[in-house]
């Protein structure tokens, strides 16, 4: 299954777009967030955005589907997860990894607080919120008759025991970040000085309120509003259980609970799961009698749902063309929370001083030579060709998802061999030797290593087209090691700057939140090419100010470091990709669109 | 008998301790591990809480003191924690265990009812048409890949024609422990089990057919015919008991190859098993599992062994275990 | 002394007792099953070892999206694959690059195995003991899986270390084969005979007790050269095989991992599929034809 | 000088046994031999199956390791010598075996399994070697064709031959026959027989002459050693033992073989019962209380046998 790591990437990208999205907002509170989004919510047939205008392929899918018949009343619907192995099961907000995972969750569980199509935290969900003056304080209150599954109302202390697990010396997921770490006293917390933390404040069953050691607005796409059933799974602050007892408990991994819209009657581990309607659901009755949710093989899924055995399925971007003219599905898209990108290593990671350090000797630390680089690749005709339009060249590094933060204005660098070839000269780079690759300023050979991850069948011809697009340009560029590196063994060798690497092909999932530092800042391990700049530290610092809860002042930062990326080119985003979901037509009222996670509940079939 | 298959089970302790420390070495030599891209999903995590991880899992230390602690504790039974699953090594297998062993037995088992019968019957009437189909059948199974024929059998007898579920264990809707679900389980075993049985064959017909020739021309065998015992009866009393035993002696290494062939069964069939569970505990850097697993397999194998010759020699005389 | 007429006696005994490749010879033209194979088999490494002069690797390696999955033409004989390459083209180079692979796997194994069996078989007692403790623990070794650790943990990975890791999994069972049989042969008062006449060991293993096994060998090795061609294939399924840069029929055959490419794009997986059916037959009927020809109760000739 | 003297012999192959397979006993296949061949003589070595004679004569040649005692060809002990050391002498000593089927190798023709000894031990052309096993096999009485042959094309009578030409290629001084006529036909027996002894005048070859057939052994033998359980019971000229036999186990021997003459065979009948009555009164004179013989003592100069201390 060459598809593996892709499909790894992949779930990463959709646990984080999952995750965060989860991770609830604001908006109404703090006004006019979403004032600029230039479409009518309300209806069934919208189309997908298009991404920066006349670069976005000239697709055309729905975020919903066109049934618009009255569910039928005890339906039973068939969910496939996508996947060449088994899901993991650990079926926890706080510990889960797996995407699967991640969907399963969703049918079960939700967070206290809602989300917009912005993934900014709304007062629609199951609690309320409210920020301070001073942005700093968070008073959250649970809105009544919100049950868990066992009949036990949700109280504010469950909120507090996600914190006090996700903070916690033990904890060993991945979901201690800087927002978690923001909440006053948590750091204490976390080094295990104190029991308590002392920026979280209960004030009844109901009401409850945070303080953050410095106002971002990270907060309101980033508040963890999970709550976890405290009374159910065992607490871990009397001792009664641990926390690697609580991550192999039965109650996470055989008959969890939520107060979702459904509860889980029943798993078989790593295969499926069957759900069963939570009549109690605070929202109202969920639609559907039962679900069952099963692993399908990215190999059969398009036999399955042309045979209608499955309901609602992801769709590898390799079978679109298989899957478009079945007839008895209808195909939703959006553009993912995702980009493809060729990163130019510049540097090393200071472990000690944990932060990245360019390196101007290296050798892709000519700009020109970076520029060019992204105009000698055609990407319009790999999204085309390879992808069949599900794929289209990428602009900016604010992917056009963020309609309030993705500057249209950056227009990226299109293929364009003549003016990389151009660049190339008058920065120095000829061809002094004759063998038909240019060498570098110095005139000394310039071979350019090159790693990429396998996985999925398009990984190679991928990464051979744009050897090739660069040697047309004169450029000697080789695999590392001749061949393409798993997912593991490919970071291994990023993320620990490996001298073999002079560029690789990555790809980022961005999440619900705009905010790129923890992909490029200078003190981000993430930021994998080393690149550094001042002027970049300064705008990525404004984006999160306290002045960027102002949008205006936040957009008008983000247009600046945008153009910043790409003038410097640390990175040159190479796809934007669509996210292909199929449903049959008997499925109602199912929108992929961000934002109607709420709507989970109607999900229904006709007859 | 007791006193042999005990110390067949004292010898199995070193293997099994060599096994374990080759892997394990192995397994730390893979570039990466289970952490590495794990945090990818968060940019906004810290590099300390990456580490701090790193050390709780003890990923950072030399690999003997790794191997040292993992011995330690495989002895008391506890194989180690499962990073990607987050739970127990041990709780993880055992779900996944059965289903292997469910999928491998159900394999052997068709395996050897077509394979016994082809092979008797084109040791018999060698060189007439029926043995030439045979032979050609058999090379046809030798030769074609093990996931082509299974994809094909999935395409045709799973979606053309729709007759059996195409992935998965059991159908989740009918209720545990009824007979109904007993019936699921064994109607979703079905494909694959046919797919790895049917090729399965090779060795025991080819053995067979092989051998019944050899023995058609041995002079107990002439004897017999020249006493004027019956042709039927020839074959069930004087050849198939010789060439039959021997098949018992294959069981054990049988086993190497059904765990091969379970990892490809269980992916195209989306079969939660040991196979399935190796190639992403292999992606994904789960080094305890990657060394649980070829421990178990390894294991499977010694125990197989030790059967087929326990079985040999309860149904060989010759054949003597002190 | 020797007369002319005992001349001729003398030459005629010797054409009517020819060598062990003479008798497989013969016995290959009296089965036409066999011939045919290996005609046909020959035409195809023939072809796929010539295939470099008349192909441009560098041009053939070249993705063009413009002409990806294109059906069978005059211009591309097989069609072409998701990068736009000539498929005929890389199941040429394929065949050549599997067929290499198969064939060096065997030959390595077979002769280590050969070497280590002959020397337990021969000598057995301590020596023997030795040998089998270390070989029955490599049997117990989950080879599949060990192979695709180690093809994880190795950083270069091409034909070469290919052929390194899979020979290194291949070798013990043959080892195990020549041994019992060789333990057999070795209570034979040939090989007394020979230690009598004050031949070194070593040359007892490899002309007196080697050839007795031949057969056996030759049969094991044309299996095993099937076999072995199968793994690789296999293992490209698994997303374990070959860097693309070395075309292999694996990896064509693992074109075919969803229904669409089974059933439209027939013409990247198919052909390779065949070839492998085709030639794995060829090399059976050709070692049955050799088994024959080893046991003189079932020639044909 | 004799040119071989065995003295105290021992070949033990050890039991294993018990939950770790140690060594737990020794089968005693030889257990303590002495005897002595002088040029030119013919030696019979006679026995039962399983009672040592042939590891005996394996273990003078190498093939089985003597665990004790030494073995003096012209005096220097093979027994305890390296490999090395001991090819220096092994072209004197060969070995013609039991089974004329197994001991050619299959696969080889006439021809290489003749010169194997030659290329051995002397660098030869082609063609010196070719004349050189065209005369051996000529001198075997073989036709000088058949060294293109392979060894299935011949009659059991013609392989042993075969067999013996091979032994003869380095003109040896000692040949050890391990049963060499007892797998063929008894009407090719006495040929192989009368031309063993041919080919000793010949070749001035000293015979061990290992058998279980008294009659073979006393057509061809001048001295005889009687062994049972890896000792010897008695040893004297073909004389001695046929018409004197001492020892209890020699007389049953002797009572043994056929009798052709229809008016002695009731006689024989007779003294194999008195042989019987003798083997269960005099059972303590010839075997000490462990079932082990004694050692052997002289009753003659030529003429030896293994009783009690006391005498008969």
């Amino acid at each position: 299954m060459k598809k593996r790591s892709l499909m790894l990437l992949a779930s990463l990208m959709l646990v984080l777009s999952v995750f965060l999205a989860a991770c609830s907002g604001d908006d109404s509170a703090d006004g006019g967030k979403d004032k600029d989004k230039g479409k009518d919510k309300g209806k069934d047939n919208e189309k997908t955005e298009e991404g920066s205008g006349d670069n976005a392929a000239e697709l055309d899918f729905p975020l919903a589907v066109s049934n618009d018949a009255e569910a039928m009343e005890d339906g039973e619907m068939t969910v496939a997860m996508v996947a060449g192995e088994p899901f993991e099961g650990t079926l926890n907000r706080n510990f889960y990894s797996g995407t699967y995972d991640a969907e399963i969750l969703s049918y079960f569980d939700e967070g206290l607080l809602d989300t917009d199509g912005d993934y900014l935290i709304t007062n629609e969900g199951a609690a309320t919120y409210e920020l301070s003056e001073d942005n700093k304080t968070l008073t959250l209150k649970i809105k009544d008759g919100v049950k868990w599954h066992d009949g036990e109302p949700v109280k504010t202390s469950d909120l507090l025991y996600s914190y006090q697990l996700l903070g916690h010396p033990d904890y060993a997921g991945n979901r201690y970040d800087f927002i978690i770490e923001n909440v006053v006293g948590m750091p204490e917390y976390h080094e295990g000085k104190t029991k308590e933390i002392s920026g979280i404040e209960i004030i009844n069953d109901q009401e409850m309120k945070f303080t953050y050691t410095e106002a971002s607005p990270s907060i309101l796409s980033g508040f963890w509003s999970y709550a976890t059933p405290r009374h159910y799974v065992g607490d871990v602050m009397t001792g009664e259980t641990t926390i690697k007892d609580l991550e192999s408990s039965d109650k996470i991994r055989v008959n969890p609970i939520g107060f979702g819209p459904y509860k889980i009657d029943k798993i078989v581990p790593g295969e499926s799961v069957l759900y069963s309607r939570n009549d109690d659901y605070w929202r109202g009755k969920p639609a559907l009698k039962s679900i069952v949710q099963k692993v399908v093989s990215p190999a059969t899924i398009v036999e399955s749902v042309k045979k209608g055995d499955i309901d609602l399925a992801t769709i590898p971007a390799d079978q679109y063309l298989t899957v478009k003219d079945v007839d008895n599905i209808e195909l939703l898209a959006q553009v993912d929370y995702a980009y493809t990108y060729i990163g130019f290593k510049q540097g090393k990671w200071d472990a000690k001083k944990k932060e990245n350090v360019t390196d101007p000797d290296a050798k892709m630390a000519s700009k020109e030579l970076r520029q060019a680089m992204w105009y000698a690749m055609d990407n319009a005709t790999i999204g085309e060709k390879l992808y069949h339009g599900l794929r289209f060249p990428g602009t900016s590094l604010i992917i056009p998802v963020f309609k309030s933060f993705h500057d249209e204005s950056v227009e990226g660098r299109m293929f364009d061999p003549e003016k990389a070839k151009q660049l190339l000269d008058d920065a120095g780079f000829e061809d002094k030797d004759g063998d038909g690759f240019r060498e570098d300023q110095n005139g000394e050979k310039l071979v350019i290593n090159f790693a990429s991850m396998s996985g999925g069948e398009t990984a190679e011809p991928i990464a051979k087209a744009y050897m090739q697009n660069w040697a047309d340009i004169g450029l000697k560029v080789e695999l590392v090691d001749g061949r393409l590196h798993d997912f593991n063994a490919f970071y291994d060798m990023v993320e620990n700057d490996d001298p073999k690497i002079d560029i690789y092909q990555g790809a980022w999932g961005t999440g619900s939140d705009p905010d790129p530092s923890g992909l490029y800042g200078r003190t981000a391990s993430f930021n994998y090419t080393r690149y550094t700049s001042e002027k970049n530290d300064e705008l990525l610092k404004a984006g999160t100010s306290e002045k960027a809860f102002d949008l205006e002042y936040r957009k008008d930062i983000y247009n600046q470091w945008q153009e910043l990326m790409y003038e410097d080119v640390p990175v040159a985003p190479t796809v934007y990709r669509y996210a292909l979901e199929a449903a049959n037509k008997r499925v109602v009222n199912y929108s992929i669109e961000p934002g109607k996670e709420s709507d989970r509940y109607k999900w229904g079939v006709a007859e | 008998m007791v006193k042999f298959i005990f110390r067949r089970l004292l010898v199995m302790i070193p293997q099994l301790f060599l096994l374990s420390l080759i892997i394990f070495v192995l397994a730390k030599q893979m570039p990466g591990d289970a952490v590495t891209g794990a945090f990818m999903g968060n940019p906004n995590v810290t590099p300390e809480q990456v580490e701090k991880i790193r050390e709780q899992y003890g990923l950072n230390d030399p690999w003997y003191v790794q191997y040292g602690a993992w011995v330690g504790k495989a002895v008391k039974g506890d194989l180690g924690q499962s990073y990607t699953h987050k739970q127990p090594v041990t709780s993880l297998l055992a779900g996944r265990v059965a289903n292997t062993i469910t999928l491998s037995l159900f394999v052997l088992i068709v395996s050897y009812a077509v394979a016994i019968p082809l092979g008797i019957l084109a040791g018999r009437w060698s060189d007439t048409w029926v043995d030439k189909l045979i032979v050609t059948y058999n090379y046809f199974s030798f030769a074609t890949p093990l996931f082509v024929f299974a994809l094909l059998m999935l395409f045709v007898f799973g979606f053309i024609l729709g007759w059996f579920p195409t992935g998965g264990s059991v159908d989740i809707r009918i209720e545990s422990g009824t007979f109904a679900q007993f019936m699921s389980k064994l109607h979703h075993l079905v494909l694959p089990g046919l797919s790895g049985a049917l090729l399965a064959t090779f060795g025991t017909i080819q053995y067979l057919r092989n051998d019944i020739i050899d023995t058609k021309l041995k002079d107990f065998v002439k004897t017999a015919r020249s006493k004027g015992v019956p042709e039927g009866k020839v074959y069930t009393r004087h050849i198939l008991r010789n060439s039959l035993l021997p098949i018992a002696a294959f069981l054990g290494y049988e086993i190497t190859g059904l765990i091969g062939g379970s990892i490809f069964l269980e992916v195209i069939f989306s079969y939660p098993g040991l196979g399935q569970l190796f190639i992403q505990s292999i992606t994904g850097r789960d080094f305890t599992v990657v060394t649980a697993i070829v421990m178990i397999s390894g294991a499977a194998v010694i125990v197989g062994t030790m059967l087929s010759d326990v079985i040999l020699s309860a149904i060989d005389p010759r054949i003597r275990i002190e | 002394m020797v007369t002319v007429n005992q001349k001729e006696l003398i030459a005629k005994e010797k054409a009517n007792n020819p060598s062990l490749l003479k008798t497989i010879w013969r016995e290959i033209r009296h089965d036409k099953l066999a011939l045919v194979s290996l005609v046909l088999l020959l035409g195809i490494i023939i072809t796929a070892y010539s295939s470099p002069l008349f192909i441009d690797q560098e041009q053939l390696q070249r993705v063009n999206f413009l002409e990806t999955w294109e059906k069978p033409s005059e211009t591309h004989l097989l069609g072409t694959d998701d990068g736009g390459r000539d498929v005929f083209g890389q199941l040429l180079l394929g065949t050549r690059n599997s067929f290499t692979i198969g064939l060096s796997v065997t030959l390595i194994a077979g002769l280590f195995g050969l070497t280590i069996g002959l020397i337990a078989g021969y000598f057995g007692g301590f020596v023997d003991n030795i040998i089998m403790r270390i070989i029955d623990f490599l049997m117990v070794l989950p080879s599949l899986m060990f192979i695709i650790v180690f093809i994880v943990i190795v950083p270069d990975y091409s034909v070469f270390t290919f052929v390194l890791m899979m020979s290194a999994f291949a070798w013990f069972g043959k080892a195990r084969l020549i041994r019992s049989k060789g333990l057999a042969e070795r209570e034979l008062d040939y090989i007394n005979a020979s230690k009598t006449l004050g031949t070194p060991s070593w040359k007892i293993m490899v002309f007196e007790m080697f050839p007795n096994l031949s057969s056996l060998v030759i049969v094991n090795m044309t299996l095993t050269l099937a076999v072995n061609i199968g793994l690789e294939t296999s293992l490209t399924f698994l997303g374990f095989g070959l860097p693309a840069s070395t075309p292999s029929l694996g990896t064509l055959i693992a074109f075919a991992t969803n229904p669409d490419i089974v059933q439209n794009k027939w013409w990247v997986w198919l052909p390779a599929s065949l070839l492998i059916l085709v030639m794995m037959l060829c090399i059976n009927y050709i070692g049955q034809a050799v088994k024959r020809a080893s046991d003189a109760r079932q020639r044909l000739a | 000088m004799s040119l071989l003297n065995v003295k105290d012999l021992q070949v033990h192959f050890p039991i294993r046994g018990g939950f770790f397979r140690r060594v737990v006993d020794q089968v005693r296949a030889v257990d303590g031999v002495n005897f002595e061949l002088e040029p030119g003589e013919t030696y019979g070595l006679v026995g039962e199956s399983g009672c040592g004679k042939t590891t005996t004569g394996r273990a003078i040649i190498g093939l089985n390791k003597a665990t004790g005692g030494e073995v003096l060809f012209n005096g220097e002990n093979l027994a305890t010598m390296n490999g090395h050391d001991r090819k220096k002498h092994i072209r004197d000593i060969q070995m013609i075996f039991q089974d004329p089927y197994s001991s050619l190798n299959g696969r080889k023709n006439v021809l290489n399994i003749i010169a194997e000894p030659l290329r051995n031990f002397e660098r030869l052309s082609p063609k010196e070697e070719l004349t050189r096993v065209q005369n051996m096999i000529e001198r075997v009485g073989l036709s000088p064709e058949s060294i293109y042959k392979y060894p299935h094309q011949f009659s059991g009578g013609q392989r042993q031959r075969i067999g013996i030409a091979r032994a003869l290629m380095l003109n040896p001084k000692l040949i050890i026959a391990d049963e060499p006529v007892s797998a063929l036909d008894v009407s090719v027996q006495a040929q192989v027989l009368n031309f063993m002894r041919e080919i000793q005048k010949d070749f001035g070859l000293t015979y061990l002459f290992i058998s279980h057939d008294l009659g073979v052994i006393k057509h061809i033998c001048d001295r005889i050693g009687i062994m049972y359980k890896g000792r010897f019971v008695e040893e004297g000229t073909a004389e001695d033992v046929y018409t004197n036999p001492q020892h209890l186990y020699t007389k049953r021997l002797i009572a043994a073989i056929p009798e052709m003459d229809p008016v002695k065979r009731f006689e024989k009948m007779e003294l194999r019962e008195q042989i019987n009555v003798a083997y269960r009164t005099e059972y303590d004179s010839y075997f000490d209380k462990d079932g082990r013989m004694f050692d052997l003592k002289p009753l003659t100069p030529t003429h030896s046998v293994a009783v009690h201390q006391g005498g008969m």
